[in-house]
């Protein structure tokens, strides 16, 4: 039976410093209201794992919550560049990013093997690329039946797991639908477990393509209208595609994503109520 | 990379365009009916959504994001806008859509951009710079790329062509073109045929059937032969037979135009 | 684009004497139509999979279609023996039955390997049974991270993969839900494959649970109303217990079975047609 | 295989009950409300059905068909019954049972049947006889068994007893056990606790913590101890603390009635 919590108590028993986190949505369902809880609440250390270090994790790689990223592909989608993370690749600011680099390919496969309980994954991959030289986490291993050479990733298993999803019911069963992305593999691949829904209902109405996690499988659940935001929760909310353009005026500098996180995310204020509109930027 | 080049009008009988414009529109015209296309955000998806509304109805676009057969009536601003979803024949999760769908070599088209073009094809999307560990420029890392260059059956690349982003060899190759040279991707086992198209604002590229070194095939309308080379950081061979690209049709225009205005 | 067929020619244009053939569907959505007209074109030295090869593959086996049979479990579910089975194994009769036995876990995971282009999967299975002994498609395999050793399995690649699903629209798409079982699996993983479906509509409206296969990963698609008879299609038609029940007289002696082929399939009667309730069963 | 002994009455002041009913309370008894147990069908699904209806609402039924909390108001005759499907809390494919749910330990009890089981609770359900490539008897085979076995974090055993079926070494480890002995699982790196319990028509065995052997340590109403030797295909040891099972209520016997009428 998932604990059904507030944002402050989920994030604040959930996530410690040190620990391997992984916040998980691809585009849709992004898990932003908790990041920022993450960045509140001052988590130091953390080892962060995501396919798509978007926004999200700007903001808590500028806000010197990470100390290494293991990841895949790290832009503003549809925007750019992300400019924290440059920074703190290029210019150790605020504090040195080791990074863990990978292919999507190879990243969902760590997920899989997590949540499959195995030690690795193997793939047709990062062959003839240079990743292999600069990634320790990719090896070869060979067919024991055609002799044929693939690739080889180990599990991901985070300390804890964080994702958004449309619904939860009272007793912790989690309902998402939609492009839902690695979070399944992400939630079962983790030690801990936290979920933002848009609402806790009585009962789960069975939707077209979902994907339900039964409350046993998940630590917390925690209930955070628009927590998504600027990602989308389908069924609730479009993406707010000016905020991502606005995060570029944002991230770009170091003093303008001080303020930021001062005035938008220290102060208590969540993305939820920071739209682009108030910002003018539409 | 050459912002300044994506504005520039062309002109004169036909309807007034830009290379940008031009570029999508080629890129759209390389897109056969009936294919499977992994469509990358950005110019691939432009151009694969002029194709499925010219010549191309039956076009199915693949995006990592987990859709099979999207239909979207804007262009998506990201690979995973609920529009995706919503019109697609399937949604499927993300390792599924590596492992049971790009990886067996289910899909015809991969369509890549790339920060850095190699003279045989190899992409660069990760560093700029000698030293990965202390890079001149971080770019955003691999994606899905590497498994689309390996996989599909063939790649097109679109991307604005610069002296600065055709260079003789990528930093970090990041996803295999045609490796070192002809034979290099049988040699290390690489199921597809890799790039056969690349498609940028000023033509079009192809590997060279003995070489597999990128050569110019196609000039778009008002370019030179001269405007290429100065674009491109190696010694550019050009095709005996190469052509000239026809202008976008004012069908094709509009068709991308509106496409692109109901996406703001 | 799939090619809607009969399932006379969807049989006859894709199972080919000495093939490897999958017909999959676990429990529910057994494609029985599809596995009696095999026995009606008279196809032989088949190689069949099935991780449970229930009175579907009875069926072929005693009718001496085939050579071979890798499995997992072969049983009738709740109910007791496969007759037929059990005399090809025991007596080589009608003709010899080669096994390869496996557990579902392995099964399972050949055909997810098959579907994913990859020639092994890796799980952890078989450790300390005796099944390895007997089973040359069971290696061991060492984890290039941690050193642990587990058990790979060869990918399943059949020549034709058989399923039935509720319904497909005019292209070809199709769409099952409820128990999916390894449908989806062994259809990517074949080089052909037959769906038969309860009815080819306009449209295909969502369906919570739904899997749908686009029409360019199928090859043909035939309209088989009832076509998974005595096993059922959630929506469609109830499992007819009764049926299996009664199939262990049938399938008990083999002069009884003899006439049953000749009068019931031979004939051109389908499953579909004879119920345990005209045999007097219920 | 004990066809006589499962409508053998038992009466007294208690209600009238068969040995099998018998069999299937006390293995309804042993599942905790709350726990995750994966049920096959047969004995075991009756016994978790019962249990779900009596003292514990919240056991999570999954069934390897691709249910997780299953609820079904009727007992399912397969395990791959719609009501199954239907009642369930999430419903997957069978990889996907197998890879992430039970593979990583997920799951609290197994529930297994056994065609033979040997003094070290190892199961055979493959074939009977000697030799695999001609056996006397073929049996269905492995089905699940083998990794439900290795992976549950205990497994309970539901069999009927019989000399014949509780043999001193089974033909052939369909599914391991305690192997040959205590500290053979862990040898093995079989991750779960193996059979903590197995629960027959004459009475209860738990593996002695020193040997890990099968010893009987619960005697069903109506049993002595020389019926389950007799019924026992090894020298069958008797715990010290031997007790005596209750007998069927008469809230047991109806749930388990009325469940067994309403699937007919």
């Amino acid at each position: 039976m998932a604990d059904i919590v507030s944002l402050a108590d989920g994030v604040g028993e959930l996530v410690r410093d040190g620990d391997v986190v992984a916040l998980e949505g691809f585009t849709h369902l992004i898990p932003h209201a908790a990041g920022q809880e993450i960045i509140r609440q001052g988590r130091k250390d953390l080892t962060l794992v995501r396919m798509t270090p978007d926004i999200v994790y700007d903001q808590l790689i500028g806000a010197g919550c990470a100390r290494k990223l293991i990841f895949s592909w790290g832009g503003n989608p549809g925007v750019g560049s992300l400019h924290r993370f440059r920074d703190a690749v290029q210019h150790a600011w605020p504090v040195p990013l080791e990074i863990e680099e990978h292919s999507h390919a190879g990243m969902a496969n760590r997920y899989v093997a997590g949540a499959s309980g195995l030690p690795f994954a193997v793939l047709r991959g990062y062959r003839g690329t240079d990743l292999p030289e600069h990634t320790a986490t990719i090896k070869w291993i060979t067919c024991p039946f055609t002799g044929e050479e693939l690739a080889a990733v180990p599990a991901i298993n985070p300390d804890v797991s964080i994702i958004h999803a449309q619904r939860a019911d009272r007793a912790g069963n989690v309902q998402m639908w939609g492009l839902v992305g690695v979070q399944k593999e992400a939630v079962l691949a983790a030690e801990r477990s936290l979920v933002t829904v848009e609402e806790v209902v009585d009962e789960l109405e069975p939707v077209a393509g979902q994907v339900v996690l039964p409350h046993w499988a998940v630590t917390a659940v925690a209930e955070v209208p628009g927590g998504a935001h600027p990602s989308y929760a389908q069924g609730y909310s479009e993406r707010d595609n000016a905020y991502y353009k606005y995060w570029d005026s944002i991230g770009r500098d170091r003093d303008t994503f001080r303020t930021w996180v001062r005035d938008e995310v220290l102060a208590g204020r969540s993305a939820t109520e920071t739209t682009g509109d108030k910002e003018g930027v539409r | 990379m050459t912002g300044a080049a994506s504005t520039t009008a062309v002109s004169g009988a036909q309807p007034e365009y830009t290379s940008d414009e031009m570029m999508s529109i080629a890129a759209a015209r390389a897109l056969e009916n009936g294919k499977r296309c992994f469509v990358g955000i950005g110019l691939p998806s432009t151009a694969a959504n002029v194709a499925r509304r010219t010549h191309a109805p039956d076009l199915v676009l693949i995006y990592e994001s987990g859709t099979l057969g999207s239909k979207p009536d804007v262009l998506p601003s990201s690979i995973g806008d609920g529009v995706l979803a919503e019109t697609a024949d399937a949604v499927i999760g993300v390792p599924e859509v590596f492992n049971y769908w790009l990886q067996p070599g289910r899909i015809d088209v991969g369509f890549l951009g790339a920060a850095q073009l190699d003279r045989f094809g190899n992409i660069n999307t990760t560093v700029i710079g000698d030293d990965y560990t202390d890079p001149k420029v971080r770019l955003p890392g691999a994606g899905g790329a590497p498994e689309i260059a390996a996989s599909c059956r063939e790649v097109f690349v679109v991307v604005r062509q610069s002296a600065r982003s055709f260079v003789d060899k990528v930093d970090f190759v990041t996803s295999v073109g045609h490796g070192s040279g002809k034979g290099d991707r049988e040699r290390l086992g690489l199921p597809g045929a890799g790039p056969t198209l690349v498609i940028t604002d000023l033509g079009v590229l192809r590997p060279d059937p003995e070489t597999a070194e990128l050569v110019l095939t196609q000039l778009h309308p008002g370019v030179e032969v001269e405007d290429v080379r100065a674009a491109t950081g190696w010694d550019l061979q050009i095709s005996p037979d190469l052509t000239r690209t026809e202008a976008p049709t004012a069908a094709e225009l509009s068709t991308l135009r509106t496409l692109k205005e109901a996406s703001r």
